[in-house]
């Protein structure tokens, strides 16, 4: 793994006074060119659902009935402190913290698992109401949205499953990794924020 | 050495032909220029026979009636028969594509395994990807007479297998992205690492089209046909340039040829 | 100093679930069991969910320390994209089935 | 033991496998002479349905579909020669690699579709014509990776620059005659009648008089090399090393 070290140094200076506009990003640019275009799929599924909803919007209201909101605000909940618990582990890693940084990730990895065990659950309760993929135009996108944004979870668990071995050992400890990984976490978070309400609350 | 390019950097011609004959004798990178052309020159045709030629690209409806479908299929008639008669004739090209990508991967600080994987994967990716398409979309051309049902199985099966092979791709760009990220030689980007993150979910997004006959998800809706294809295009335009970098930077010099023994 | 941003990052997460709460209760049927279309909850529904993402990319990602494009590209994305979708909700623009 | 040591076995396989393939080929009913494209489903089906073709259309598809895989052996030795030859890079041989596994396995395909025309000929004629025309044109169209591997190997001959080449020159050149004769099978589907329908000039007897030749051609310039490198007693490191 790679871990320039100017790229740490810079950081570290950011930590103790941080120059507003200086122009830094979260880990590596890489990352974020990847979070770009993942925004500009994703505006396209959302758009998407918008225009089918429009063309039928009291099937889609009717549907939505039949979704548990407690259970989507649930997984939002969880999905924001999972969120909240990554961006402590970066700053406790930038102090030199590692113990606590690591601490966090695994916290956030449970927020995470939570997460996914809540939404298979809710995949069971709609399928044994008999709630299927083909059911109808709404289902086609509640399973779809919510399928695809779980499988970014589940690329997460790795992506935070590497930050964890770098944090493990004091002879990775890549900054930059770590915080890379933080901005594919917090993405998978605030996708999960227009889903929830697009799906669960809109009228 | 320095003479020998002394020589022939003094020798290079300045005509269209010239140059490429230039190349092909002084070139030490001729290999890889030729399967990056032959890369460039499949995707430029694929294109032209896939959306203009058989009209397969963007795809016609999944719920047409047996009437509508015989109609496509006499529609397209001519356009089919020679546009796949042309895929099939140079379905080999994608070897080369294949063969520059496993070399990439040669270049990385990664096991000889990623490369062969992928070429092994990729080796027969044109047959559930485009040819079993082009043979069952022909056989439905070649006789417009024949009983409309057996047409209309054509057309499913045509398609589907065009549209709705996943696996293949899938795997694929995992092994390429895995290679790419864990490469200390930096031979790509990390952003294009990334990028096939994105080119492998549109294989997960596809998978719809097995089950849907309208719609956003069916074989030519605008998620899984739309979205997934500008996806595609992007993803192939990025790695065609990438891999012109590559050629680019590679260094050999021109000295002679290490021993192969 | 890790003390302040420690706290700081704590107020972003509460005010995330405050606004999630309130978006719920604004969602939440209220005794009715029937979902009625309402332009009002749509528009608090998605504004709530744009000021959210904003939060989540300005102080979790630290897009205030990122360079101006990328502040501009990533406001300017959730803006578009929430503008998009009021739109084609307001003018109930809709998309033939494809 | 010498590395390089086995290739001979590989080798000598073709021979073998070749007169099953002759034997096979000869056999089958539908080739002898090529079926017509213009036959109607009643004819194909009574084509299948006579119990003077029946059998041996099924024992020589069988043979085929024993042996015809065969055949990657034989490409697999061209494979390590092209790696042998005065390249930079193993791109070709990748290439040529990349393209081997491809005809055979579309062979498979026509061989699938003959059999199961064959498995139930009272099936609904339309059904029986449908599986036949999928395998002749599987069978006959499908010269894409074949030509491909014929160029890929040209084009790593013109490029072995060394004072003794691997192959010679020529070889290149036949490889490429080889290509262009392959070339029109792959319009098979285009017209019923004339020189590229299946049982026509180009597509039947030059497709497959130009595979046959093909074959022969590279089995005695291939066993040459062999041969030689042994007998110099310098076999160079086979494999991937680039």
């Amino acid at each position: 793994m790679t871990s320039p070290a100017a790229s740490i140094s810079s950081r570290e200076a950011g930590t103790v006074a941080r120059r507003p506009g200086a122009g830094v990003v979260l880990g590596e640019p890489d990352m974020w060119a990847f979070v770009l275009f993942e925004c500009l799929i994703f505006a396209s599924y959302f758009i998407i659902y918008m225009l089918y909803r429009m063309a039928d919007p009291e099937l889609f209201l009717r549907s939505q009935e039949h979704l548990s909101q407690d259970l989507g605000v649930a997984n939002t909940l969880i999905m924001l402190t999972s969120s909240w618990l990554m961006a402590r582990c970066v700053q406790a890693a930038r102090e030199k913290k590692f113990e606590i940084a690591s601490r966090q990730v695994v916290l956030t990895l449970t927020c995470g698992v939570a997460f996914v065990a809540l939404k298979v659950t809710e995949w069971s309760m709609k399928l044994r109401e008999g709630l299927g993929f083909s059911t109808n135009e709404f289902f086609w996108f509640y399973y779809f949205l919510t399928g695809i944004h779980v499988l970014h979870v589940l690329i997460g668990f790795v992506v935070l499953a590497v930050v964890v071995h770098q944090l493990r050992s004091p002879e990775r400890r890549s900054q930059e990794i770590v915080e890379t990984g933080a901005t594919y976490w917090h993405m998978v978070d605030f996708l999960w924020v227009m889903i929830f309400a697009l799906v669960y609350v809109m009228r | 050495m320095s003479a020998a390019v002394a020589d022939h950097t003094r020798a290079r011609p300045s005509g269209f032909l010239g140059r490429i004959a230039w190349h092909w004798r002084h070139d030490p990178k001729i290999e890889l220029w030729i399967c990056w052309w032959v890369m460039v020159s499949f995707y430029q045709l694929f294109g032209i026979v896939f959306v203009l030629m058989t009209r397969v690209m963007p795809p016609p409806r999944p719920d047409w009636d047996q009437a509508r479908i015989v109609q496509w299929f006499s529609d397209n008639h001519t356009g089919l028969l020679v546009g796949f008669g042309i895929i099939f004739l140079v379905a080999g090209m994608t070897a080369s594509s294949n063969a520059i990508i496993g070399y990439s991967m040669r270049r990385m600080s990664v096991s000889r395994a990623f490369a062969y994987s992928y070429i092994a994967i990729y080796s027969l990716s044109a047959i559930p990807g485009m040819l079993f398409a082009g043979i069952l979309l022909s056989v439905g051309a070649m006789r417009p007479d024949r009983d409309p049902r057996l047409l209309a199985w054509l057309y499913d099966a045509g398609f589907l297998t065009f549209v709705g092979t996943m696996g293949v791709f899938l795997i694929g760009t995992l092994v390429w992205m895995i290679a790419i990220l864990i490469d200390k030689n930096r031979v790509f980007p990390r952003w294009f690492g990334y990028l096939n993150i994105c080119n492998l979910l549109t294989e997960f997004v596809v998978a719809p089209c097995w089950i849907m006959k309208t719609g956003a998800f069916a074989w030519n809706g605008s998620i899984a046909f739309w979205v997934d294809t500008g996806v595609f295009v992007v993803y192939t335009t990025a790695f065609i340039v990438l891999l012109r970098r590559m050629v680019i930077r590679e260094d050999f010099g021109d000295g002679p040829l290490p021993d192969p023994s | 100093m890790g003390t302040n941003v420690e706290s700081r990052l704590r107020a972003v997460w509460l005010a995330l679930v405050v606004v999630t709460l309130i978006s719920w209760w604004i969602g939440s049927s209220h005794g009715h069991q029937e979902f009625r279309s309402s332009a009002p909850i749509t528009y608090a529904v998605l504004l709530i969910a744009a000021v959210k993402m904003r939060m989540i990319v300005r102080h979790f990602m630290e897009v205030r320390h990122a360079p101006d494009a990328l502040r501009r590209l990533t406001d300017g994305w959730i803006a578009l994209l929430v503008i998009a979708l009021l739109a084609i909700y307001s003018f109930k623009l809709s998309m033939p089935a494809v | 033991m010498k590395k390089g040591d086995g290739e001979l076995f590989l080798f000598w396989l073709l021979p073998a496998l070749g007169l099953t393939w002759i034997l096979a080929f000869l056999v089958f009913p539908g080739f002898a002479p090529p079926m017509s494209p213009t036959m109607s489903a009643e004819e194909v089906a009574a084509f299948y349905r006579d119990p003077n073709n029946l059998p041996w259309i099924r024992y020589s598809m069988i043979v085929f579909n024993w042996f015809s895989i065969g055949m990657i052996p034989f490409l697999t030795l061209i494979v390590v020669q092209i790696r042998r030859m005065a390249h930079r890079t193993p791109v070709l041989s990748y290439a040529y690699l990349g393209c081997l596994t491809g005809g055979p396995t579309l062979l498979f395909v026509a061989n699938l579709f003959w059999l199961l025309a064959a498995f139930r000929p009272e099936r609904d004629p339309a059904l029986t014509q449908l599986f036949n025309d999928i395998a002749w044109v599987t069978f006959t169209g499908q010269v894409g990776f074949l030509v491909a591997d014929c160029v890929f190997l040209a084009l790593a001959i013109y490029l072995d620059r060394q004072p003794h080449p691997v192959f010679e020159t020529w070889v290149a050149h036949f490889n490429l005659a080889i290509a262009v004769a392959l070339a029109p099978a792959a319009f098979v589907a285009v017209t019923l009648t004339g020189p590229i329908a299946w049982d026509g000039f180009l597509s039947f007897w030059v497709r497959n008089g130009a595979i046959a030749l093909w074959l022969a051609v590279m089995t005695i310039v291939l066993g040459r090399n062999l041969y030689r490198e042994r007998r110099a007693g310098a076999i160079p490191e086979a494999g991937f090393a680039g």
